[in-house]
């Protein structure tokens, strides 16, 4: 018998977690970026152990979906990020607040 | 051709889009006159539409069209559409008659005016929205007609808005409109609950299965609307201040049609007065009573238009006293030829103010008569036809009031027959100060001092609650140097005697459309018969009481213009009859003053709903402070850091999900 | 390839291109676009472009047209694509506006294209793509396809937020938009994941098959999935707390792309949301209805409020977009047809509304797309008297006017609040329709109200209140300055006087150059102004469409 | 909970404990690692763990594809970034310019997990019963079955995921091209320029990595230099 499917939901939801608050307190945009993929690996993760469980290929099609659509955003993402940082120095995030209020 | 109703209103409203648009283009006069096209296209297809109506049968000459479904909500429905019945007709008929020859008037009157396409912009809006308020179907439509008209006579009052009087006097309008107002929302809302409807046909339909104590409420609170768009009590005193606008705008909006409005929708709703003849009572004590205050005071002013604007006030009061008697047909018959003499005495005032280069001062007039024979002689078919001298139209429709008045209670006619009198006497006090007697403008005007007319006046026009003398704008044309140069009053362009002529002629033979004695003259009677037949007051007397009637009110006219002869020719003061406390409109427009602007403390009566919409004020101008101040703190959360506004997300996420946690553990 | 397939066992499922017509005439039309552009045809201009957009626009829109007929032909909706794909009067609906958005949108932003020498085909296909993806959200009966919908919508939206490489607010605000909409699309994913271990299926019917056999409302990991996504459709919506993006993207972006984003942004996000949530989820409202309640009446409140603050106009519309997205929640919040047409309608004119409104914000802002302070819309209705004038007929319907069909939008959603006894709901969503309309008539007063300072001389300190309060007031100029008196008046006057006085020193700025319009724009400007008040007075036609648009595949 | 894991057979707990340790160790160090690109590197470790989780769960198809697309491609091209901003330097973790923000990150974070895991009340499974059809069919490999379902049940997702790469390659060519501001410093100066994006795709020699077909035309580089420029200056209509 295998290990149970709520461990690897348990696991799927701190991978979830530590993305988030990877997500919050980095300053750097490149890792918040990074944290990004950390949840959507936890809702991959989520998913296949759905799937299993079920024994439903359903959610296994959907990671693969989601990946199409990390490398999607990676893509455009990096780009973005590029255009923006290579007329700086650093990555920095909060270095760009001119919009507020 | 009764299917060309729909092009009634929209033909201003083209002209008004035509003109917002391209006026500044197309400029002066040229905008004046595709103002006035419109209008007077309007007013061919109302008689065509008249015309149509006409042939019908009695029985069958009225109809609601519905133009298109506008919107419903739940139980609502509610169409665009107009209700085509005698009354609208006639209402439609005078409204674009007495515009269009407004509007011609006024081609000559703002020539000079630097804001000439921008008038007539305001002009036709005003005219659509009128037609809108006179034909619609149900209650919303005349709504949206009533606020039209509404927001451009604030417009046109403050239309010299660099003036501070003109722009308090446009603010003034709106306040006392927007107390009315409320009563007619209110109204509305209570209608839609008690019926179910706000189409008028359907409304009237189902008034069997309404208690009487809501169609009283009801027709109060539509009284309220009227009175404050009609300038009743207690809601009357920014009529006066609304003389600030170009004179023009007087007469048509604040003497001839807009402020008879209130007395349209009265007589609109006679089913609903029918059936609630307490509030009916209450109409005819507050019109009786308006038509004596307006009267009283009118007799003490010195400017030329307040003294009209006062006697409006005192002629709408007679309009209400009918509606309220029940005598609907007299009070449109008023109306009718009310709209004619008052549009003719305004725009002769008009002529005069032009051609004396802008005083309104009766007191520095006079003599004007030989300069300006057109002028002056139909302002005294005017005078003479406002003060009921028979044969004159005024003499009729007056007389059919105080008729009906009788016939109601004996005291409704003394006060009335009194005010009659008084009508009489002040404008002939205004007639002779004018255009009789010694030119007094020529030496009140010494050399070097641009106006001293201005300066020169008497100092009993010391009147607080207005403190600026008004005047009209000096236009480019007088301005500076202008004034100095000699005065040459005369009679004005064709474009300007034109519509005085022709006013002047209605006036005289307007009262042929409903004479009494027999029958078969009462044509407007008959007319409008399906509209208010079934809630006509039943007094009917006899030829012998009419005629009666008719020689006691002939008597008291030409008391009044004898009076007036006797104390005004070749006279200039008379403080005996022009007490202060006359000429501070018994001091109720101090009154509001003080009670509102300066203590603000006292609330008693009435004046209550006044003090509140100031309170309200107050306290919304304190909320909308609150407000910016509190989104001066919020928008310090929107820090311009993407981390913050992923804090939010995530904040907002951990709230959410604890709610949810909430809900699946119970 | 068939053969192949036929043979390994795999039946491929019919494929109803008519269904998917739509999506691919505008995937199509982009590729045709860059195709045009890799050919590299010296001195194309921009029109071209704008053209083929507005063409591919028309098409799709015709196609839009043929499904509602054949929905409502055959009077039933059905799926498609093995299932994944609803076509019923919900989604040609958005279809519909969506073509309509794309006409609109490409003809409206040729003028900044030329304007700002932008040659390449990019900028169009971007929209094209972005207004497929919100027609796959509304027509998705899958979540997957929801979620690649969101994406296919959102990531154009980045790209063209952080286009305009010489303004850093424009990197800014595709980095912000960026990184914050990957974050929420992340806890989307993640709802899906819970949803699908919940309830065993990603397809929206046979989750609503599922639950209306197998369901507890308190199935807790039903209502984490369900509360996740509703998070994310939240944010794409930018409602309220999600809503920070909001007005610095709107500020930053190029802003014909804010215009575009801000129309096609809720058409997606709202068509999505509302389907999810009234037909899958439509047995857990007792649990989501509190949230959008609290939602709705936040969102109400910091759009109005925070909008009267501002004195950029970008950011102004964008509270003012968020006050409506308030407006559109609760239509959600009635949970009933009636709540489902209501907000469908409102999104339908208010796409509109903006797009008008921030045409004009672009034509205004100058070459450079700098000038977007209320101040510079200062004597605009002198300047360029029929710029101001659609302006101020657009925001006045934001504000609610009647004749117009922002009033008819919130007198919908509202009677469906009331019908669903929100009473409460319904008060303070007309409460803060007032306080916004502060707002606009603000901008409206600025137009017509003051004349533009007279080169070289500074705006005088107005005298006083005095003269402020009497002189400036009757000149509101517009007709229903008035008729907002009290609140409005008073406001107005004092943010003048606020502005005026901090603005004071640098508003002798030299008077604008004309604006030319060209005909692409002028038509674009009509249609979204005619469409206000032409359905603002006969609003029966968007009315019906929108009543029959909530008969839903499920 | 310890007996269920006892329940398992001993390799696959060891695998899962193992695997699962990875991943927890890789996300922390992503977020922890002061220098991006052991966040990056961390990142990977992170990937690798779920692999493996993909594996033990029978998804052996997508932990292929996790490894090659994931780690291999995306990662890639994270460091790629931070080379070539050259941000890989140490970031400073130890100061936080908004104090209150790490805690409540970290608040928020943790109260957000707790919720999640007390909404599943600790027992995912929800009963819910296959509908896409079953992912283990005797005879045939995951790759197959996951292929079938990809073409039949999810082919209209399948196909609108080209649109996405569209997208990311229209991004990538408009996002990648430099301003003409900075441009004009290398080559010739022009006043006031294209805003963004003025020149053709491919018209940028950074561009041509990724505008495959279009460049397929065998036009010798020059010829596009040249024809760039021309595109960018003449091009532009001055309206």
């Amino acid at each position: 018998m295998s290990v149970p499917a709520s461990y690897y939901l348990t696991l799927s939801a701190v991978l979830f977690s530590i993305g988030g608050i990877g997500l919050l307190v980095r300053r750097n945009v490149l890792v918040m970026f990074m944290c990004v993929e950390l949840m959507l690996n936890a809702a991959n993760l989520a998913f296949v152990t759905f799937a299993r469980q079920m024994n439903d290929v359903g959610g296994q099609v959907v990671v693969f979906f989601v990946l199409v659509v990390a490398a999607a955003e990676v893509v455009v993402g990096l780009g973005i990020i590029v255009a923006i940082f290579r007329r700086r120095v650093g990555a920095t995030a909060d270095d760009v607040h001119v919009l507020k209020g | 051709m009764i299917h060309a109703v729909f092009l009634i209103p929209l033909l201003p409203l083209v002209g008004f889009a035509v003109l917002a648009a391209f006026g500044r283009k197309l400029g002066n006069p040229l905008a004046g006159w595709i103002a006035t096209g419109a209008v007077a296209a309007s007013f061919i297809v109302t008689a065509i539409v008249f015309a149509g109506l006409f042939q019908l049968a009695p029985g069958h000459r009225s109809f609601t069209q519905t133009w298109w479904n506008w919107f419903s909500v739940d139980r609502l429905h509610v169409t665009a559409g107009a209700l085509v019945d005698p009354l609208s007709m006639t209402m439609a008929a005078f409204v674009t008659g007495v515009s269009t020859l407004i509007h011609l008037y006024s081609i000559g009157y703002m020539e000079h005016d630097p804001q000439f396409p921008k008038f007539f912009v305001y002009l036709n809006l005003f005219v659509a929205s009128m037609l809108l308020l006179v034909l619609g179907s149900n209650l919303v439509m005349t709504f949206l007609g009533w606020e039209g008209v509404g927001v451009c006579s604030y417009f046109l009052i403050a239309f010299w808005f660099d003036r501070p009087s003109a722009a308090s006097a446009g603010k003034k309008a709106m306040i006392f409109n927007r107390i009315g107002d409320a009563g007619f929302l209110l109204a509305m809302f209570l209608t839609f609950e008690r019926t179910g409807s706000l189409q008028y046909v359907t409304v009237f339909h189902r008034l069997g299965h309404v208690g009487v104590p809501s169609l009283t409420a009801i027709a109060l609170l539509l009284f309220l609307g009227a009175a404050g768009k009609s300038a009743q009590l207690p809601l009357y005193p920014w009529l006066a201040d609304a003389m600030e606008g170009p004179t023009p705008v007087s007469a048509l909006i604040h003497a001839a049609t807009m402020v008879t409005a209130g007395v349209y929708l009265m007589t609109r709703i006679n089913p609903i007065l029918h059936r609630a003849p307490d509030a009916a009572h209450v109409v005819a004590i507050i019109g009786v009573l308006t038509a004596f205050l307006g009267a009283t005071i009118a007799c003490a002013q010195t400017d030329i238009k307040k003294i009209l604007a006062y006697s409006t006030i005192s002629q709408l009061g007679y309009m209400f006293l009918a509606v309220g008697v029940g005598a609907y047909v007299a009070a449109i018959f008023l109306m009718l030829t009310h709209a004619f003499y008052k549009a003719l005495l305004f725009l002769g005032a008009g002529s005069v103010i032009h051609a004396m280069n802008d005083e309104q001062n009766t007191k520095t007039m006079g003599g004007l008569r030989k300069l300006m024979p057109i002028t002056a002689v139909t302002f005294l078919i005017a005078w003479f036809s406002i003060g009921g001298v028979p044969p004159f139209s005024g003499f009729w429709s007056k007389g059919e009031v105080l008729l009906n008045a009788y016939g109601y209670s004996t005291w409704l006619y003394a006060l009335g027959a009194l005010t009659a009198l008084l009508t009489a006497y002040y404008l002939g006090r205004c007639y002779l100060l004018t255009f009789s007697g010694q030119a007094r403008w020529v030496e009140a005007r010494p050399a070097g001092d641009g106006h001293g007319v201005v300066g020169s006046a008497p100092p009993v026009e010391s009147d607080t609650s207005n403190p600026n003398t008004p005047t009209e704008r000096v236009v480019a044309h007088h301005g500076g140097a202008g004034g100095q140069e000699p005065l040459h009053p005369h009679d004005p362009s064709w474009v300007m005697s034109l519509p005085l002529v022709v006013l002047a002629v209605a006036s005289v033979f307007g009262g042929l459309i409903d004479l009494p004695f027999h029958p078969n003259f009462v044509f407007l009677e008959r007319w409008l018969s399906p509209v208010v037949g079934a809630s006509l007051f039943n007094g009917h007397f006899s030829v012998a009481t009419e005629w009666t009637f008719a020689l006691v009110d002939a008597a008291i006219a030409l008391i009044g213009v004898g009076l007036a002869f006797a104390l005004w020719r070749g006279a200039v003061d008379r403080p005996a009859v022009e007490p202060t406390f006359l000429q501070r409109a018994w001091y109720i427009d101090w009154g509001y003053d003080r009670l509102l602007a300066r203590t603000s403390t006292l609330f008693a009566g009435f004046l209550a709903t006044v003090v509140e919409s100031k309170v309200i004020d107050g306290a919304v101008n304190g909320v909308g402070t609150l407000f910016r101040s509190g989104g001066g703190v919020l928008r310090r959360v929107q820090t311009g850091y993407v981390r913050n506004y992923a804090l939010g997300v995530m904040a907002g996420l951990v709230v959410l999900l604890a709610y949810l946690v909430s809900r699946a553990f119970t | 390839m068939s053969g192949f397939l036929a043979t390994s066992g795999f039946a491929i499922p019919h494929i109803d291109y008519t269904a998917l017509l739509p999506e691919l005439i505008m995937i199509g039309g982009a590729i045709l676009l860059l195709g045009i552009g890799a050919l590299r045809v010296r001195h194309l201009p921009p029109r071209v472009y704008s053209a083929l957009t507005g063409a591919t626009g028309v098409a799709s829109l015709v196609a839009g047209i043929f499904l509602w007929d054949k929905v409502h032909g055959a009077g039933h909706p059905f799926a498609a694509v093995a299932k994944s794909l609803a076509v019923d009067g919900f989604s040609t609906a958005f279809v519909i506006l969506a073509s309509a958005i794309i006409i609109v949108s490409s003809l409206l932003s040729n003028d900044y294209l030329e304007r700002e020498g932008v040659i390449g085909p990019e900028y169009h296909a971007l929209t094209l793509l972005s207004a497929s993806g919100a027609m796959l959200m509304a027509a998705a009966n899958d979540f997957i396809v929801i979620f690649l919908g969101l994406e296919i919508l959102s990531i154009p939206l980045y790209i063209l937020a952080a286009l305009d490489q010489r303004r850093a607010e424009s990197g800014e605000a595709g980095m912000k938009y960026f990184v914050l909409g990957a974050f929420s699309s992340a806890i989307f994913v993640y709802g899906i994941a819970l949803t699908y271990g919940a309830t065993g299926s990603t397809n929206l019917a046979q989750i609503a098959a599922y639950l209306s056999h197998n369901v507890s409302t308190n199935d807790g990991l039903l209502l984490a999935g369900a509360g996740l996504l509703l998070v994310g459709f939240l944010f794409k919506v930018a409602a309220v707390p999600f809503h920070m993006w909001t007005p610095d993207v709107y500020q930053g972006a190029p802003t014909p792309a804010t215009g575009f984003m801000a129309a096609i942004a809720k058409v997606g996000g709202f068509a999505a949301l509302l389907r999810v949530f009234f037909t899958s989820f439509h047995v857990l409202s007792s649990s989501w209805q509190p949230i959008i309640w609290v939602v709705a009446i936040l969102t109400l409140v910091v759009g109005a409020v925070l909008g009267l603050v501002q004195r950029d106009i970008k950011r102004m519309l964008a509270y003012s977009s968020i006050n409506h997205a308030g407006f559109i929640l609760l239509g959600l919040e009635a949970a009933s047809t009636k709540g489902i047409s209501a907000a469908l309608y409102y999104v339908f004119i208010y796409s509109f509304l903006v797009l008008g409104s921030f045409a004009v914000v672009t034509l205004v802002g100058g070459k450079g797309d700098r000038e977007h302070s209320i101040e510079s819309f200062r004597g605009l209705g002198r300047r360029q008297p029929l710029l101001a004038l659609a302006l101020a007929i657009l925001l006045l319907a934001q504000a609610g006017a009647p004749f117009t069909t922002g009033f008819l939008g919130k007198l919908y959603v509202v009677e469906a609040a009331v019908s669903a006894h929100s009473y409460a709901l319904a008060v303070i969503a007309m409460l803060t329709g007032a306080i916004a309309a502060a707002f606009y008539l603000r901008v409206v007063f600025v137009m017509y109200g003051t004349r533009p300072a007279p080169a070289g001389a500074p705006i005088e300190p107005a005298g006083g209140p005095q003269l402020a309060s009497a002189g400036a007031s009757p000149e509101i100029g517009s007709p229903l300055g008035a008729s907002y008196s009290p609140l409005s008046a008073a406001t107005l006057v004092a943010t003048e006087q606020e502005t005026g006085s901090e603005v004071g020193p640098t508003s002798s700025n030299p008077p604008a150059a004309p604006i030319r319009l060209s005909f692409a724009t002028a038509l674009g400007l009509a249609l979204t102004v005619g469409v206000t008040v032409v359905f603002g007075i006969w609003p029966a036609p968007i009315f019906s469409l929108a009543h029959s648009a909530s008969l839903l595949f499920i | 909970m310890g007996h269920l894991l006892l329940a398992a057979t001993v390799p696959d707990s060891l695998t899962f404990a193992v695997a699962a340790a990875i991943t927890v160790i890789g996300a922390l160090g992503v977020v922890l690692s002061r220098n991006p690109v052991h966040s990056a590197l961390m990142l990977i470790m992170t990937l690798f763990g779920v692999a493996v989780l993909f594996v033990e769960e029978d998804a052996q198809f997508l932990a292929a594809v996790q490894v090659i697309v994931y780690a291999g491609a995306i990662v890639v091209l994270f460091l790629f970034v931070i080379m070539l901003l050259g941000v890989d330097r140490q970031e400073a973790l130890r100061s936080e310019p908004m104090p209150a923000q790490r805690w409540l990150a970290l608040g928020l974070g943790v109260l957000a997990l707790a919720e999640v895991i007390l909404l599943a009340k600790g027992h995912w499974p929800t009963g819910a019963h296959a509908v896409a059809g079953r992912a283990r069919v005797a005879g045939h490999s995951n790759t197959y079955v996951l292929g079938r379902a990809l073409f039949t049940t999810y082919l209209l997702p399948f196909e609108i995921t080209s649109a996405l790469l569209v997208i990311a390659v229209i991004g990538a060519a408009v996002l990648a091209r430099r301003p003409r501001g900075q441009e004009s410093e290398l080559d010739e100066p022009t006043a006031g320029g294209p805003a963004f994006g003025g020149e053709n795709l491919g018209s940028n020699p950074s561009d041509r990595a990724l505008d495959g077909p279009d460049g397929e035309g065998g036009e010798p580089v020059g010829d596009v230099l040249d024809e760039a420029e021309g595109v960018t200056v003449v091009g532009r209509p001055e309206q």
